[in-house]
């Protein structure tokens, strides 16, 4: 037989017939299903308020020192915690000392910036006092930026760590595949909360250089375990959707057509793992937070005076009792935790519902 | 075409099962609870905290350890629970010779074991040879050191140990002589301790007999534990409770009112409390939350007593700049303890001016250091060199500190407080360091810190129990701190017999301590007791040891008269109880003579 | 004489079993046992069977997605699984599929044009703009309209799908369109236009169909050539119209009368295998199809339980596996 | 099958040799050991009690000692010394270092059947509780009672569960007073714990049934037997179920481990003497031999459940192969 070459094929097309329509048709967009999700997502209300409370939650924390709260690890030497007072009837005052503890220094000079803006103004006890007299609003605001710095650690374990895990584990298969899960699986047997334990005491542990020179903050540690809990159920998912996409129709006649691996990766793959990888971890972040707060009721939170809603609302909860309910103690940590895990969940059924629906269609 | 079916027969019987297993464990769960555990109340029960770690007087350590201890056993004497004074309780009498160093003790004719043997001198013998034995390892067996014999026995190689040679003899059955090689003007209020209580040697020698390797402490089960106190142990389920019950053959069983008591394992404060609100414990003893103390200060049922226990920072000596004496006295004039004691702990806790807890101990009056004045400590800080808030830029700045406290709301909170006052008298910026129990005792043994959250409680009311641990030798000293003088003044007092003499000694030793600083004490120790106002024979002493063998249940009568009696104005709180009171054989009958019939009281209505 | 354009020589394709069933040992699925077929080019071969048979295996072998266990699939007289680098590329271009299921074949965060430029991509032969002009060509012979080009599978009908489908499957020009049950998830109007398509573009392009369904009538249609598989094997290979008019094996007569509506006047009772085809796994000893076979109720042969029959001629283009038709 | 769990052994294997040996090293590795306290030990007494748990030995014999299955002890410990075997792979986890009269032993088997209880109660609960809830929300989407029920759902799965249970004590025992606040013994006891621990677990099933159920009854099946005739409450539980179950058994492994942890919260506030109060307190005292114990336990029970789950899984959905999966 001969081999023919590409060039001696009669075309069975005549593509030049095309060239007019092919321009043309260049020029409408074609409409992308991120924007159709996009917009599917920002049809619902709620997932527009989650979105904006998010947003709103996230910038108050990054601008936390800006704002003219009291400073939330100063001790005024109260006799009882004191219950919130309306705004309009106790505006504020003008006591604010500056002291605050070890601040980077980005933090410090948003500190000068609201000197320099508000004075010695500072909010009244708006959300009320604790027991040491520290205001709680200013304590739930600064908290915020534990909670969810914890929150983007895991997040961003996941993500790197969780899906090329998950994605080399479903794209190579075989033993790869099979050594890997093991791994997450074994990982998932090992009580996560003694490793923690374990990683803070060696953080506690004495020194033996001189003084300062510490390697990691307790805070830096604590992330760091959050995140290596964290990107397990990540990595299992996005494997079982790399095997299906592996297995799928398409990615065999992109094979059958001689796609390469990476082809196949970044062509079908990646896209269609996204939607998923996103929806999870919005299911990861809540749950993230909420171990946080775990961690803190068993006494293994962040080191004072930082604060986390977790820790508040471990304090709080032991202000829930019959002789003496110190109501927003609790309330306001575990108020605003409620709303952003709510938001989260709102956001993350929406976009479910924005990937998913035509990912059900289509079966 | 014929398909192959789908496979739907499996999910049909899954289903099934899977409902089958689900109503199973409900069902097995409920019965598993319900079966197992069922029991009554028992007449008294109480909590001090967490789990007790071993029933075995030899091993145990700790307060709650100690309060169990004490109603299963008893030692040749035991505290007066109200004065604490040695008082006779295995032992009727005792003589101590002139020169202090044999003690001569005759056993109650009719102490006896929970299984009717009588307790004899060799039980004595036996037990605190068994406590000086190196592998029994006890950690009080060194206050048995001031025995004849007793350094040698406990250091020596196997080989070398001879129990014989101690100083401990059986005269006959019940004169047990102890004679001691080194003075120890305490010795008595040393054997009010529990781990001098005798142990049955038959039960034990007997279970090692069928287990000959084991060093256990397998006689501490329920089903093995002989014991000669008020009480003996019925049951013991781990980390739940332990349940103590009338011994019958305890020589006082007539003047023991309480049939059964529980000690309840509990781990957190509000479930204890949230307990005791329904009536479900009896007596709470911990550190109250900071945010109840108010709430709870104002109770009937909450009793505050001046508890033998100081709380104190460490301070690293071999640290510069805490090395500089001056250093130490400027940050110790800059705490505010009253301001501590008044505003944030305000359950009745006492600033501390000295070592000595509350200032003195029985009739020691300890020295007062330097008071409290932030100019003052600016201007020592300002002597040793370093820049304060006044100095104007002159002086070197003050390096960062670290102060260490393990993780505790309470700690937390106090260091906070004291931080804030350093800061704002002298410039001085701490950082807080929470650490981990374990963690942060390894950091203190270590010298790894500069400023150490610390406490001590005392074993009996001694100022030596508190000065001792300054010694250079100590090993609870732990801050690098040495000084001649301060050794040879506690050696010295150790061995006087003087109580004059040896105040003295201990006055002038602990007015070193001051002065030179090694720790920053803060306040003095209250106990926190929420006790159910009906309960009667709870006495408050310095060590929060109430004895459990006199407790009783007052009935309304008593009870009205004990309110009206109360000068102390605070809110009444719910007393649940036995409304006709519980009370022993002994008091019931003095009742009936005094009343002269055998008629009812009135009841009382506040039963729930 | 050239080489046919796909010959398939014993070919033996064996899967390590995948459901061994509770508590049995672990055994081989042997889903292709000893397959030979010849197609020339312009050639339509259909391929019929119960699922199960092992018919997508022969056309998942036929693309390369999978390896033969022995024996081999020819293109061109080139074996498939030997070809490297700019054969293995020239071997792609020549042979293409379109799936059973067009809604799995089609990448859901894809616009279709863009499914349908992936081979042409992927071969990289075309300019980009070319490229663009060949997708819209493809559309245009395929029956698509331009303005869906710029769409996305789930905007698309069953129907439509499949066209982008066989449009992708176009792109390269092949010589060989293997079509795995192309109609069976359609709809029946869909089916036929489908079905005419493929016969069109049959005849338009030269195009041999390699053409596997359990549908009689459309392998009828577009079939010249069928081959009846069972576990495996081939049992009975005709050309389209002899096969029809008198199936010589018991399962062909079988699936015929089973699915072809009686004719009217005709004599021939309606045919009911009994049970399902036996699992792969333990196919049965001798003739695999002997356990249901309705023609040895009256011929009792113990031939067929023991000896495997082999394929053996049966007249000029026929050849057929069985005992029992073994005497024209 | 039995391949599968073969297998599945084979690695539950490596899995507790890599939960021992992490667990043996990390708290070797830990400051402080189990018989550092505020009042030091005299050196003696230290070194006595230190010679008494073996901490005398060089690490790899404590190691192998630890691990088993052979008693390198030439004493034994509570019991015959005659016993050649010992550690964990002899099932003996040896003597308590903080809890001096009883062994690992006796520890575990006081509290594991009363955290098991309280957690398969929980899960039980949860089961019951969401799969009611999603299969009530499912029954009329977009009504009232879906509305409420997912937003009770939602409302289990916001806050921690030490503030769910504060709450549910402060109403259920004071508030309402129907039941105790506290402590084990009867069923009554368990209401309230097994209530706080199960919400979270309940209000995700609830979610994922919910899912399930809309999914599944989209599906043409469906469409049949509700043209067929079937009410849809009968096509809810008889046909929908088996897709909706699905997602809902591949939860409970991770539901099962949440619980075991979640336990660790509930048992300290309900003062329930299980095993999880150990957890946390075993490794803060250094308790090396009760925290392996505690470890190796937990440990077993996520994979026990983990392997189970992946069976219940496969036999619901038979396409799946664990052949595959293994």
């Amino acid at each position: 037989m001969s081999e023919r070459s590409a060039s001696s094929t009669p075309s069975w097309f005549r593509d030049a017939d095309y060239e007019f329509a092919a321009v043309q048709i260049e020029r409408l967009r074609p409409e992308s299903p991120w924007r159709k999700a996009r917009e599917r997502l920002s049809q619902r209300a709620s997932v527009r308020w989650s979105l904006r409370f998010l947003v709103f939650l996230a910038l108050l924390s990054f601008l936390a020192p800006l704002l003219p709260l009291p400073s939330p690890a100063a001790i005024t030497v109260a006799a009882e915690p004191a219950p919130p007072v309306a705004p309009w009837s106790a505006l504020g005052d003008h006591k604010f000392v500056p002291e605050y503890w070890d601040l980077n220094p980005l933090d410090r000079a948003l500190v000068s910036v609201r000197t320099s803006l508000f004075g010695k103004w500072r909010t009244g006890p708006w959300l009320g006092t604790d027991a040491l007299g520290r205001d709680v609003l200013a304590r739930v605001v600064w908290g915020s930026r534990t909670s969810l710095l914890v929150a983007l650690c895991a997040a961003l374990t996941s993500l790197v760590v969780g899906v090329t895990w998950g994605a080399l584990a479903g794209l190579v298969g075989g033993r790869l595949d099979n050594v890997l899960m093991r791994i997450v699986d074994v990982l998932f047997a090992v009580p996560t909360i003694f490793i923690v334990i374990f990683t803070l005491s060696f953080l506690d542990a004495p020194k033996s250089a001189v003084g300062e020179a510490s390697l990691l903050s307790r805070e830096q540690v604590f992330f760091l375990v959050v995140g290596a809990v964290s990107w397990l159920s990540m990595a299992r998912v996005v494997r079982g959707q790399v095997l299906e996409l592996k297995r799928s129709a398409f990615v065999e006649a992109a094979r059958i057509a001689g796609a390469s691996t990476p082809w196949i990766l970044r062509v079908h793959v990646l896209p269609n793992v996204l939607g998923l990888v996103i929806v999870n971890l919005t299911l990861t972040l809540p749950s993230v937070i909420l171990y946080e707060a775990f961690l803190s009721f068993l006494g293994l939170g962040v080191e004072p005076p930082k604060v986390s809603w977790g820790l508040l609302a471990a304090e709080g909860a032991e202000a829930l009792n019959p002789l003496e309910s110190y109501v927003w103690l609790i309330a306001a940590p575990a108020l605003v935790m409620a709303l952003t895990l709510f938001a989260l969940q709102t956001l993350g059924d929406g976009l479910r519902d924005a990937f998913g629906v035509e990912e059900r269609s289509e079966r | 075409m014929p398909r192959p079916m789908m496979a739907h027969a499996p999910a049909v019987w899954i289903r099934r099962t899977l409902a089958a297993l689900l109503v199973a464990l409900v069902v097995g769960a409920v019965l598993a609870s319900a079966l197992g555990t069922r029991r009554e109340r028992a007449d008294f029960v109480f909590t001090g905290g967490g789990e007790v770690r071993s029933l075995d007087p030899h091993a145990a350590t700790g307060i709650p350890e100690g309060r169990v201890i004490r109603a299963l056993f008893e030692g040749l004497v035991v505290r007066d629970p109200q004065t604490l004074a040695p008082a006779p309780g295995c032992a009727e009498t005792w003589e101590v010779s002139p020169d202090g160093r044999t003690y001569t003790f005759h056993l109650r004719p009719d102490a006896r074991w929970s299984n009717g043997d009588p307790v004899t001198a060799a039980d004595f013998v036996w037990s605190w040879t068994r406590l000086l034995e190196p592998r029994t390892a006890a950690e009080y067996a060194a206050q048995l050191w001031c025995v004849e014999g007793a350094r040698e026995f406990a250091s020596g190689g196997d080989g070398a140990r001879d129990p014989t040679l101690l100083g401990l003899r059986a005269l006959d059955e019940r004169t047990f002589e102890v004679r001691l090689a080194e003075v120890q003007p305490r010795f008595l209020d040393v054997l009010c301790f529990y781990a001098f209580v005798p142990l049955h040697r038959a039960s034990i020698e007997a279970l090692q007999a069928r287990h000959p390797t084991s060093w256990g402490t397998l006689w501490t089960r329920p089903e093995h534990l002989v014991s000669n106190g008020a009480y003996y142990l019925a049951e013991r389920r781990i980390h739940e409770r332990i349940r103590l019950a009338k011994s019958p053959h305890y020589w006082d069983a007539d003047g023991v009112a309480m049939r059964t008591i529980d000690v309840l394992a509990l781990e957190s404060w509000s479930s204890a409390l949230n307990l005791y609100l329904t009536g479900e414990i009896d007596w709470v003893d911990g550190a109250i939350p900071s945010n109840l103390v108010g709430q709870l200060t104002q109770r009937e049922d909450f009793r505050a007593t001046p508890y033998l226990g100081v709380y104190f920072y460490r301070v690293n000596t071999t640290r510069p700049p805490l090395d500089d004496v001056r250093v130490r006295q400027a940050l110790s004039r800059t705490v505010r303890r009253a301001e501590i004691t008044n505003k944030v702990l305000k359950a009745g806790q006492a600033p501390n001016h000295s070592f000595t807890p509350w200032g003195r101990i029985g009739d020691y009056v300890a020295p007062a250091m330097a008071p409290g004045d932030p100019a003052a400590a600016a201007s020592l800080l300002a002597a040793a060199g370093f820049a304060t808030p006044a100095s104007k830029g002159a002086g070197k700045p003050f390096p960062k500190l670290e102060l260490h406290f393990n993780s505790s709301e309470t700690h937390r909170a106090l260091a906070e407080v004291v931080a804030h006052h350093w800061k704002q008298a002298l410039g001085i910026d701490a950082k807080l360091r929470n650490q981990e129990w374990k963690a942060f005792l390894s950091a203190q043994s270590s010298l790894d810190y500069d400023l150490s959250r610390s406490s001590w409680i005392g074993d009996y009311a001694d100022p030596g129990n508190f000065l001792e641990i300054w010694t250079s030798d100590s090993p609870n000293n732990r801050t690098g701190w040495k000084n001649a003088r301060y050794d040879e003044l506690i050696a010295r007092a150790r061995g006087t017999l003087v109580g004059a003499q040896r105040n003295a000694l201990y006055r002038e030793a602990e007015q070193i301590l001051l002065n030179e600083l090694p720790c920053i004490p803060i306040y003095s120790y209250v106990s926190q007791n929420l006790v159910n106002p009906r309960l009667g024979g709870f006495d408050d002493n310095a060590l929060n040891e109430p004895s459990l063998s006199r407790l009783y249940w007052r009935d309304g009568v008593e009870l009205d008269a004990a309110r009206k009696a109360d000068k102390r104005g605070k809110k009444r709180a719910p007393a649940p109880g036995p409304i006709n009171g519980l009370r022993s054989p002994r008091m019931d009958a003095l009742l009936f003579d005094a009343s002269g019939g055998a008629q009812g009281r009135p009841l009382n209505e506040e039963q729930r | 004489m050239s080489a046919p354009l796909l010959e398939l020589r014993d070919l033996h394709v064996r899967f390590a079993a995948r459901r061994g069933g509770w508590f049995e040992p672990r055994r081989e699925l042997h889903a292709v046992r000893g397959v030979d077929l010849r197609l020339e080019r312009g050639g339509a071969l259909g391929l019929v069977g119960e699922s199960g048979c092992g018919k997508s295996t022969v056309a998942r072998a036929v693309v390369g997605l999978q390896r033969p266990s022995s024996g081999g699939v020819f293109i061109e007289g080139l074996e498939r699984a030997s070809a490297r680098g700019a054969r293995a590329r020239e071997l792609r271009r020549r042979v293409s599929i379109v799936f059973q299921d067009p809604y799995s074949s089609l990448d859901p965060r894809l616009p279709v044009s863009a499914s349908v430029l992936e081979p042409l991509a992927i071969d990289g032969r075309l300019r980009p703009r070319a490229r663009r002009m060949r997708v819209l060509a493809t559309f245009e012979a395929v029956g698509l309209d331009a303005a869906l080009y710029h769409r996305y599978p789930h905007e698309l009908s069953g129907g439509q799908r499949q066209r982008v489908a066989i449009a992708r499957a176009l792109v390269l020009e092949p010589a060989l369109l293997v079509c795995d049950e192309p109609t069976s998830a359609l709809d029946l109007s869909v089916r036929a236009q489908i079905v005419n398509l493929l016969d069109e573009l049959r005849a338009r392009f030269g195009l041999a169909l390699l053409f596997i369904s359990h549908d009689l009538a459309v392998v009828r249609r577009l079939a010249d050539e069928i081959a009846v598989m069972y576990l495996g094997r081939v049992v009975e290979r005709a050309p389209a119209q002899q096969l029809f008019d008198a199936p010589r094996h018991p399962y062909s007569k079988a699936l015929l009368s089973a699915v072809l509506a009686p004719r009217p006047g005709a004599h021939e009772e309606r045919i009911v295998l009994a049970g399902e085809p036996p699992s792969p796994l333990a196919p049965p000893t001798g003739c695999a199809f002997h356990p249901r076979c309705f023609a040895r109720e009256r011929v009792a042969q113990d031939r067929c339980e023991r000896e495997s029959p082999e394929l053996s001629a049966r007249g000029a283009q026929r050849v057929c596996a069985c005992h029992l038709t073994d005497a024209p | 099958m039995l391949r599968f769990l073969a297998r599945r052994a084979a690695w539950f294997a490596l899995t507790t040799w890599v939960v021992i040996t992490l667990a043996f090293f990390l708290l070797r590795a830990a400051p402080g050991g189990p018989f550092s306290s505020e009042r030091k030990l005299h050196p003696s007494v230290e070194a006595a009690l230190r010679e008494q748990y073996h901490l005398d030995w060089p690490l790899w014999k404590q190691y192998l000692h630890t691990l088993g299955p052979l008693n390198l002890d030439e004493r034994g410990w509570l019991g015959d010394g005659a016993d050649p075997f010992g550690g964990v792979l002899a099932g003996d986890f040896g003597p308590s270092m903080q809890h001096r009269d009883v062994s690992v032993n006796d520890v575990l088997a006081s509290s594991l059947p009363i955290s098991i209880t309280l957690g398969s109660l929980a899960l039980a609960l949860a089961l019951v509780l969401g799969l009611s809830a999603g299969v009530a929300s499912a029954h009329s989407p977009g009504s009232k009672l879906d509305q409420s029920v997912r937003a009770l759902a939602t409302g289990g799965l916001v806050l921690p569960n030490f503030v769910l249970a504060s709450l549910l004590v402060l109403v259920f025992a004071f508030w309402i007073p129907v039941l105790p606040v506290a402590g084990f013994g009867t069923p009554r006891h368990l209401v309230l714990p097994s209530l706080a621990l199960a919400l979270p677990f309940a209000a995700y099933i609830a979610r994922l049934s919910r899912a399930g159920l809309l999914e599944t009854l989209s599906k043409d099946y469906i469409r049949t037997a509700r043209a067929k005739g079937a009410s849809r409450a009968r096509i809810l539980w008889k046909h929908a179920m088996r897709g909706a179950l699905a997602p809902v058994v591949s939860y409970l492994g991770p539901a099962a481990a949440g619980v075991l942890t979640g336990s660790l919260v509930i048992e300290r506030i309900f003062a329930i003497p299980g095993a999880g109060t150990h957890f946390i307190a075993s490794a803060l005292n250094r308790d090396y031999t009760l925290a392996m114990g505690v470890t190796v336990v937990y440990a077993v029970l996520v994979f026990g459940f983990n392997t189970l789950v992946d069976v219940a899984y496969t036999l619901l959905d038979p396409r799946l192969d664990l052949e595959q999966e293994a």
